[in-house]
């Protein structure tokens, strides 16, 4: 039984406070910055985001120094009645990454808001702050020239045709809030032992993702958000029907409890219903992690977004439903049957790779080529799932496991600086077209070289965390004896290699104004061409973390400890559930005033 | 033949019409109908198992129940942003944009509405295809959807839809 | 009742649940199935009572088919209006494509895709284990602790507490979310009901039903401890007074920005995380009650909570703050079919 | 980590690789760029340095969790990292006058810039690739040498070297693909988790997967070193670079392919497990398990030497048809490639290993380097000279044109020279059998390429009768090849126990004359007979590649559009979630009935 908190008689672990600040910080960041208005709103998230940030590097530091998972009963109700956040090596690794890319976006977010306004000409907090209470619409600064940080990536060009809207308040407000909730739903469903409570967590996820992709509030984006949400909210449906059907057979809903329910030992639980439970709610997960073939909605959802919330949703959002499927293979990865589901789902993952990365291949526009590129990546999560529930070869499952976590991670890193930069090239070419970015080298190449080493970590160069993700990849699929797979991955790599260059080309190209020197150049005023240097040190940051990952990969275990943060133990050797309290002696009963 | 097994029963059929219609209609509004009658199908299929669970002193287990009053909450919620989407979208008239009608002829996602090259004098204020990111990038169709209009829902603009090939960046679209 | 009655009774509900959902399913005006589907919900309560389930019965009613049904036939009043409109200026829109008969091969591998997965559902559900595993007997066992009577609520806000939390956060982020989609120009002003005085019955019902809904409110809330009841449907029914008393035109909401309507928004989820966190220093962890105060830190929470759950969801039924009444062609819609 | 702190070798590699590196870093600054381009020779002088003193093959070893990333040299890796380091420093001594003279490079390029860029990424590369210990550092040097040569080659921005880029570019990354995998099954064979390449290949030839790690070993490396049916893209990529760019594409950055080659293949693998087969307990079995490996090494090793000696005899006869001298000498690298992998497969076989002092691979190993010693000088030395030729004027060329000619046929083996030696060395190898046949014909075979390209010399227009060339190109060029000469037979006797007197033994003389005057009068008689040449465009097959591949993408872009188009409506996303949901639910279903 894990080490008795300070408290006395607590059942949670040590590491208890840290996890819940985790999760209950951002919550009230966003309900703060709904309460507060726009500058306190930015200023709440962004003072949350060191805490949070803090917090993730405590937790992970934690688990690595006991080798045990940090849980908390709430409410000191065990399971199964009660709810327990386990917070374990994946759990935390994936949280200190969402830590760290949040608040990467939330900075370019700011930068990005502040240098909006300072194009406008008006001082950042003037025109950002409120018309007070009064019902009086904001008197819209005349012709301001290029949208706020959410309207469609700063549009550069004439805000002429666009009617002269009011700063645009609307799309800052609701950024902050969806930021912080986004933090908030991904930190819970990492570290949710329940299955409830992970409903509940991509309940929140979906709702504060699908706005964002609206942020943009141009038609195309509004659909691709209302097509994201029907098919969301009928995976969660299906999900849901699962988690009966769990709590039909077993009457628990606590991963570890279900996991030892259904030990190899008992054979209480009809294993048939199981399976179904698994397959239905995969399902349902695989909805919102966009798996080809239900990945029709990813590519507009995301590349309609503004830059910054693609960066997230790409990065991290698509990665809450991956994980909680992650979390439901294994746990019920081993029920009978379960392989050739598995294989099922892995040869979807191949046809996402190619499909995905083919159909990147053929795109006009930079935006939607780097949506295409993670629908192809998406399918590299879910090539090892064979060697996953491989039972027979636990090195081979926890090789799987590491290569799908680098995956996710390094992925996140560099799609994040890729949507970003992306974004910045976007807004200085005025036109979201591959073969508009000409000069681009020229102009900016600190985002220029974080586009190409966000493309190149995605190709697997060593010392790149896509390099180890592959690596390990390869090792799983051929130890299963699948070498379709194995091919498809090294394939996987050389078409992201094409479209990589595709665009490293088109930026190399001379600029239309560079031959022309008469030629006005559409781009906004020459203070909007170069970003500021915040957001270029962003940009280049993640890029470099994800293309330094595979240092972090092999330092050894009891130094950084990826090897064993990634490692998550196997289902069998999961401490005993922790039992139910026996009820506590007098202190409640006498209080206990009849009401 | 109890009560949990007839209501089971129920809801297993309520969950195929409710996939049945959510697939089957074009409509937004009879897609979120069908994914009320799909939410519907769920949580009944929870009471029957919360029924099965029944106690001596509990005519039904409480812990599914709790989980369907939440549920039902969430769905509402959930139907509740998707109507303000749809009604957003009916005040901008841009329900049945390109990736909303149904059939193989959606345009690809690939040619781009405006192959012309363009010289920059020509683009006016502001053409229909140079907004940044959101519309153009946006779809998973690079095609120019209906022209621009203000975005107080002004008038429809009484011409025929545009088709994806021709480029629509003329001036007199434009400053509606 | 008989048994065999009892089971008869079932049976009609449950045929008639299945009959409706086809029909508001497979009809074709979309008034029409809206309306199907408010009456599938009336029936859904029946069958909730009928499974031994009160509080959801309630909660299913009040949100699940009354709020929902307001809302899906007001949006279907609104779209009327846009397609009247489109209609009235001779759009030559090219024949719509909804209108197109989708092609017969895909519909019936709808129908056989759909009817597979009913069946397969149908084959786990009837293999469930029979000593039906359940929590009720734990859950009896350690409700005292919490001293409260109803098990469910006991549930809701005690054992399972968390879900509750993140599910009145995700209505927060769910109305932010609903907001965002106004317009530029708009997002400052006040969400509003389409109002329609001119109707004699709703203004009537307007007057005389809201001190009804309140009070019965309060009691659902005050005997939620102990009888079914609670936060959720007391809510509910607040949010459908307000929704009767705007939709009668008699009242106004708040423009969003207004520190009052935030503050209401935010208040249950805040003071229930405040709770918790309390828990965390003061009792034993995230979420649990001090000790000798459970009763009163509920009930503070519930009463909150319910506060929260009417504005919101009214909130959620007014949708996003629309243009100046004048600006918009839409303000004054004809009367619905 | 383990002691990272290098001892004297150590230091000497470490500042052999920050020297490029360091450059490189400099030239981010565009200011410096011309000053980092003039003095390009001195960036691989460390280099030289670091393969003179006698680093041990343990130079440098961190260890995290068992990796064991190790930098190292043994002879054959220091012969060939001092023959190439001379060439960089000549070629970079050469560069700068060259690009003056010339004025090539795009818009972009007139200080040489992003020739320095790409010169110093690929010279770091090629260091690493020579010094690097195990399997991730090989694999991540080998694509810092691959992928920036792709600079070297657009460098001049003309449209065939546009196409040769894009060629080139494409196959190293599908050659990187091939090599992961490689590296893949040879980590997969080896019994703990250290990647060092010695112990790697020790244990290959006992590995379960040892054909398919040979295969794609091959396929990566070959790739590289241009192998028929892979070396297309050499006779294109090369002749577009500018010259000094194509002294080291063809002199240095071909060799990390043989390097690889060089190191990874299982030599004496036989030899060395039928001794521990005698000499183990289970004598009986370890002879059937030997008897097997030898089988298998020998069945190899007939197919390497088979493909080195097609590859041979290809290049020299495609090599022959072509006009312009650039591209005759690219054909020869791939012919003496291919000569050189022939020594390597029939150094595989049980048989060869002779019985050397310094165990049964090494001597194979050594002989082959030398071998590519020699040809690095003298291919580089023959480039660089095709630039003082061109800057000379006719009259001029007298002393400058009997240098090249001797510097040609010493590749044919001329008596006396580099060539000659290196064929002694490599006669024992190839034994008496239809392999040493193959030999002889090759040595005929390269003297009629050569004899070819000597010819070809005088079709060079010089810029006026009586120019000479100037001091910058002419200087490194006589230093370049009088090392071509002399530096073999400074190196090759020691290495290769081949005596030097050996080398003047009339019978030794006899045999290396007369196929060069075979070779000569052949090519002399095609020459005069005026016989009309089948005209073969450059890389050959490359040309009906590029034909047909639009209808290969043709077929895969038409289903990536099928698919895209069926599921982007919203039937087709319903019909994709009801086919996933049901084809789950059904192999559920049979995976449940199998049990």
């Amino acid at each position: 039984m894990s080490a008795l908190a300070a408290s006395v008689g607590t059942p949670s672990t040590a590491g208890a406070p840290l996890i819940v600040g985790l999760v209950a910080l951002p919550m009230a960041a966003a309900l703060a910055a709904v309460l507060l208005r726009r500058r306190a709103a930015s200023a709440a998230v962004l003072l949350s985001a060191p805490i949070l940030v803090g917090l993730a590097f405590a937790a992970a530091a934690m688990v690595l120094s006991t080798g045990s998972p940090i849980e908390c009963v709430l409410g000191a109700w065990k399971p199964p009645l009660g709810i327990v956040l386990r917070a374990d090596g994946l759990g935390t690794a994936m949280m200190v990454v969402t830590a760290t890319i949040a608040s990467a976006v939330a900075l370019f977010a700011a930068a990005t808001e502040r240098r909006g306004a300072a194009m406008r000409g008006t001082a950042p907090g003037s025109s950002l702050n409120d018309a007070g209470a009064t019902p009086g619409p904001a008197d819209p600064p005349p012709g301001d020239h290029s949208g706020g940080p959410a309207e469609a990536g700063g549009e550069a060009d004439g805000g002429g045709e666009r009617q002269p809207d009011a700063a645009p308040e609307r799309a800052s407000a609701t950024f902050w809030v969806l930021l912080a909730s986004v933090w908030g739903a991904l930190n819970l469903t990492f570290i949710a032992n329940d299955l409830f409570t992970l409903f509940v967590a991509l309940e929140l996820l979906t709702f504060a993702a699908v706005p964002l992709v609206c942020l943009a509030g141009t038609p195309p984006a509004l659909r691709a958000a209302l097509r994201y949400l029907l098919l969301a909210m009928a995976g969660s449906m299906l999900y849901l029907l699962g988690v009966a059907l769990v709590y039909g057979s077993l009457g628990a809903l606590d991963l570890s409890l279900i996991a030892e329910l259904i030990a190899p030992g008992t054979d209480s639980a009809p294993r048939g219903v199981l399976l179904l439970a698994l397959v239905l709610a995969t399902t349902g997960m695989l909805v919102k992690t966009a798996l080809v073939p239900l990945h029709a909605w990813l590519p507009p959802a995301h590349a309609g977004a503004p830059p910054q919330a693609s960066a997230l949703l790409s990065a991290l959002v698509v990665k809450g439903s991956w994980f909680v499927i992650l979390r439901l293979w294994l746990t019920l990865g081993e029920v009978p049957g379960g392989r050739t589901v598995a294989f099922a789902l892995a040869a979807l993952g191949a046809v996402a790779i190619l499909f995905g990365s083919a159909t990147a291949l053929r795109q006009r526009s930079l935006k939607l080529l780097v949506a295409w590129s993670t629908v192809a990546q998406i399918g590299y999560l879910f090539v090892a799932f064979p060697a996953l529930v491989a039972a027979a070869a636990p090195t081979l499952a926890t090789e799987a496991l590491r290569g799908g976590m680098l995956q996710a991670i390094s992925h996140a890193f560099a799609k994040a600086a890729m949507f970003l930069a992306a974004g910045l090239l976007v807004e200085r070419a005025g036109r979201d077209r591959i073969d508009a970015l000409g000069g681009a080298f020229r102009r900016m190449p600190i985002i220029f070289a974080a586009f190409a080493i966000g493309g190149l970590s995605l190709m697997g160069l060593p010392p790149s965390g896509g390099f180890w993700a592959k690596w390990l990849l390869l090792q799983a699929t051929i130890g299963v004896g699948a070498w379709w797979l194995a091919l498809t991955i090294l394939a996987g790599g050389v078409l992201a290699g094409a479209y990589l260059l595709r665009v490293l080309r088109a930026c190399g190209a001379e600029a239309p104004a560079d031959l022309g020197a008469d030629r006005a150049v559409v781009a906004a005023p020459a203070a909007a061409i170069a970003p500021d240097r915040l957001r270029t040190a962003i940009v280049l940051g993640l890029a470099l973390v994800s293309m330094f990952l595979g240092f972090a990969a092999m330092v050894p275990a009891e130094r950084c400890g990826v090897r064993r943060l990634l490692r998550s133990e196997p289902i069998t050797q999961l401490d005993r559930p922790i039992e139910v309290l026996p009820p506590p002696s007098t202190p409640h009963g006498a209080a206990e005033a009849a009401p | 033949m109890t009560s949990a097994t007839l209501f089971s029963l129920c809801s297993a059929a309520l969950v195929g019409i409710g996939l049945f219609g959510l697939l089957l209609h074009q409509d937004p509004l009879r897609r979120i109908v069908a994914l009320n009658v799909l939410g519907a199908g769920t949580f009944l299929l929870f009471g029957a198992i919360a029924r099965r669970g029944a106690v001596d002193g509990l005519p039904s287990d409480p812990v599914p129940q709790a989980m369907v009053i939440t549920g039902v909450v969430v769905a509402f919620a959930g139907s509740a942003l998707a109507v303000s989407i749809v009604r957003r979208l009916a005040a901008l008239d841009a329900l049945d944009g390109p990736d909303g009608p149904d059939g193989p002829d959606a345009p690809s996602s690939i040619e781009p509405s405006d192959d012309a090259p363009r010289d920059a004098s020509a683009r006016g204020s502001g053409d229909s295809d140079g907004e940044v990111g959101g519309k153009s990038g946006a779809g998973s169709t690079g095609v120019d959807d209906a022209p621009r209009r203000g975005v107080n829902g002004g008038a429809f603009d009484g011409r025929p839809r545009r088709s994806s090939i021709e480029p629509d960046g003329r001036a007199s679209m434009e400053g509606r | 009742m008989i048994p065999a009655l009892e089971r008869a009774v079932e049976l009609a509900i449950g045929a008639m649940l299945v009959g409706l959902a086809l029909w508001s399913v497979l009809v074709r005006p979309r008034f029409a199935s809206i309306v199907g589907f408010v009456v599938f919900g009336l029936l859904l309560m029946l069958a909730w009572m009928r499974l031994g389930a009160p509080d959801v019965a309630m909660t299913e009613g009040a949100i699940g088919s009354g709020l929902a049904g307001f809302l899906l036939l007001s949006a279907a009043a609104r779209l009327r209006c846009s397609e009247i409109r489109r209609a009235r200026i001779g759009a030559g829109e090219p024949q719509r494509a909804r209108d197109r008969s989708p092609r017969r091969s895909s519909i019936v591998a709808l129908g056989v895709g759909c009817a597979a997965v009913a069946a397969a559902l149908a084959a786990a559900v009837a293999a469930l284990p029979h000593p039906a595993p359940s929590l009720a007997p734990a859950a009896l066992e350690r409700l005292p602790e919490l001293g409260i009577g109803n098990p469910v609520s006991g549930v809701l806000i005690g054992f399972r507490a968390l879900d509750t939390l993140v599910e009145k956060i995700v209505l927060v982020v769910a109305l932010v979310g609903v907001w965002g989609l106004a317009a530029e120009a708009s997002w400052r002003r006040a969400p509003s009901v389409d109002p329609s005085p001119e109707i004699e019955p709703i203004r009537f019902l307007a007057r005389a039903l809201p001190p009804v809904g309140i009070v019965l409110a309060i009691y659902l809330l005050w005997r939620g401890a102990t009888e079914p009841g609670g936060a959720f449907p007391a809510g509910a029914i607040l949010a459908a007074m307000a929704v009767l008393v705007l939709a009668a035109g008699l009242g106004r909401l708040p423009p969003t920005a207004a520190r009052s309507l935030r503050l209401a928004i935010c208040a249950g989820p805040l003071v229930f995380l405040g709770v918790g966190g309390l828990g965390m220093g003061v009792a034993r962890g995230f979420l649990d009650y001090p000790a000798g105060f459970e009763v009163l830190s509920i009930k503070l929470i519930e009463v909150l909570l319910t506060g929260s759950v009417a504005v919101v969801l009214l909130l959620l039924v007014a949708g996003p703050p629309e243009e100046a009444a004048s600006a918009n062609g839409m303000r004054r819609p004809e009367p619905p079919l | 980590m383990s002691a990272i702190v290098p001892g004297p070798g150590g230091a000497a590699l470490l500042f052999a690789l920050a020297v490029p590196l360091a450059m490189l870093a400099a030239c981010l600054r565009a200011s410096c760029r011309p000053a980092i381009f003039r003095c390009l020779g001195l960036a691989a002088l460390p280099a030289l340095l670091a393969a003179l003193v006698d680093v041990g093959p343990d130079a440098i070893v961190v260890d995290p969790a068992g990796l064991q990333l190790t930098l190292g040299l043994d002879r054959p890796r220091a012969i060939l990292l001092g023959a190439t380091a001379l060439l960089w420093s000549v070629a970079g001594w050469y560069a700068p006058t060259y690009h003056r003279r010339e004025g090539r490079g795009g818009l972009d390029d007139r200080d040489g810039g992003s020739l320095a860029i790409a010169w110093l990424a690929c010279l770091a590369g090629c260091i690493g690739v020579f010094i690097a210990g195990d399997l991730v550092s090989f694999y991540a040097f080998f694509a810092l040498a691959s992928l920036p040569a792709y600079g070297l080659v657009i460098h001049d921005r003309s449209a065939a070297a546009r196409r040769a880029a894009g060629i080139y570019l494409l196959l190293a990354i599908i050659g990187e693909a091939f090599l992961l995998l490689g590296f893949v099954l040879l980590a997969k064979g080896s019994p703990d988790a250290s990647l060092r390449i010695s112990t790697v290949v020790a244990a290959l030839p006992e590995a379960a997967l040892r054909s398919q790690a040979v295969l794609f070993l091959l396929l990566g490396l070959g790739m590289k070193a241009g192998l028929v049916p892979l070396h297309f893209w050499l006779p294109l990529a090369h002749p577009a670079a500018p010259m000094p760019a194509s002294a080291v594409l063809s002199g240095a950055l071909i060799k990390t392919g043989i390097i690889g080659l060089i190191v990874m293949l299982p030599f004496g693998a036989a030899t060395a497990s039928a001794g521990v087969g005698a000499a183990g307990a289970a004598a009986v079995v370890g002879q059937s398990a030997s008897g097997a490996i030898a089988q298998w090494a020998s069945a190899w090793s007939a197919a390497i030497v088979a493909i080195g000696f097609i590859t041979a005899f290809a290049g020299a006869g495609l090599g022959f048809v072509q006009s312009n001298p650039k591209t005759i000498l690219a054909y020869s690298s791939v012919s003496q490639m291919g000569l050189i992998v022939a020594i390597l497969g029939a150094g595989l076989a049980p048989a060869a290993a002779t019985d050397s002092t310094n165990g049964p691979g090494e001597s194979i190993r050594l002989v082959a380097s030398c071998a590519a010693l020699h040809h690095a000088l003298v291919k580089g030395a023959l480039f660089l000279g095709l630039g003082v030729i061109a800057a000379t004027g006719h009259r001029r060329r007298r002393a400058a044109g009997v240098a090249m000619a001797l510097l040609a046929l010493s590749l044919a083996g001329l008596p006396l020279t580099g060539g000659a030696l290196a064929k002694l060395a490599a006669k024992p190898i190839f034994g008496a059998g239809i392999a040493g046949a193959l030999a002889f014909g090759s040595a005929v075979a390269s003297a009629l390429l050569m004899t070819r390209f000597v010819s070809a010399l005088a079709s060079i227009v010089g810029p006026t009768r009586s120019a000479t060339a100037p001091i910058g190109l002419a200087l490194p060029w006589w230093i370049l090849a009088v090392g071509a000469f002399i530096v073999p037979w400074i190196v090759l006797p020691s290495a290769t126990e081949v005596p030097r007197g050996a080398a003047f033994a009339p019978g030794a003389l006899w045999d290396g004359l007369w196929p060069v005057i075979l070779g000569a009068l052949l090519a002399e008689g095609i020459r005069r007979s005026r016989t009309p040449l089948p005209r073969i465009p450059e890389g050959d097959i490359v040309v009906p590649l590029e034909r047909d591949l639009p209808r290969l993408t043709a077929a895969a872009e038409g289903f990536a559009g099928a698919l895209d188009a069926a599921t982007r409506s919203w039937r087709g996303g319903g019909i994709a979630l009801l086919g996933v949901l049901v084809g789950l639910i059904a192999l559920a279903l049979v995976g449940l009935l199998r049990g």
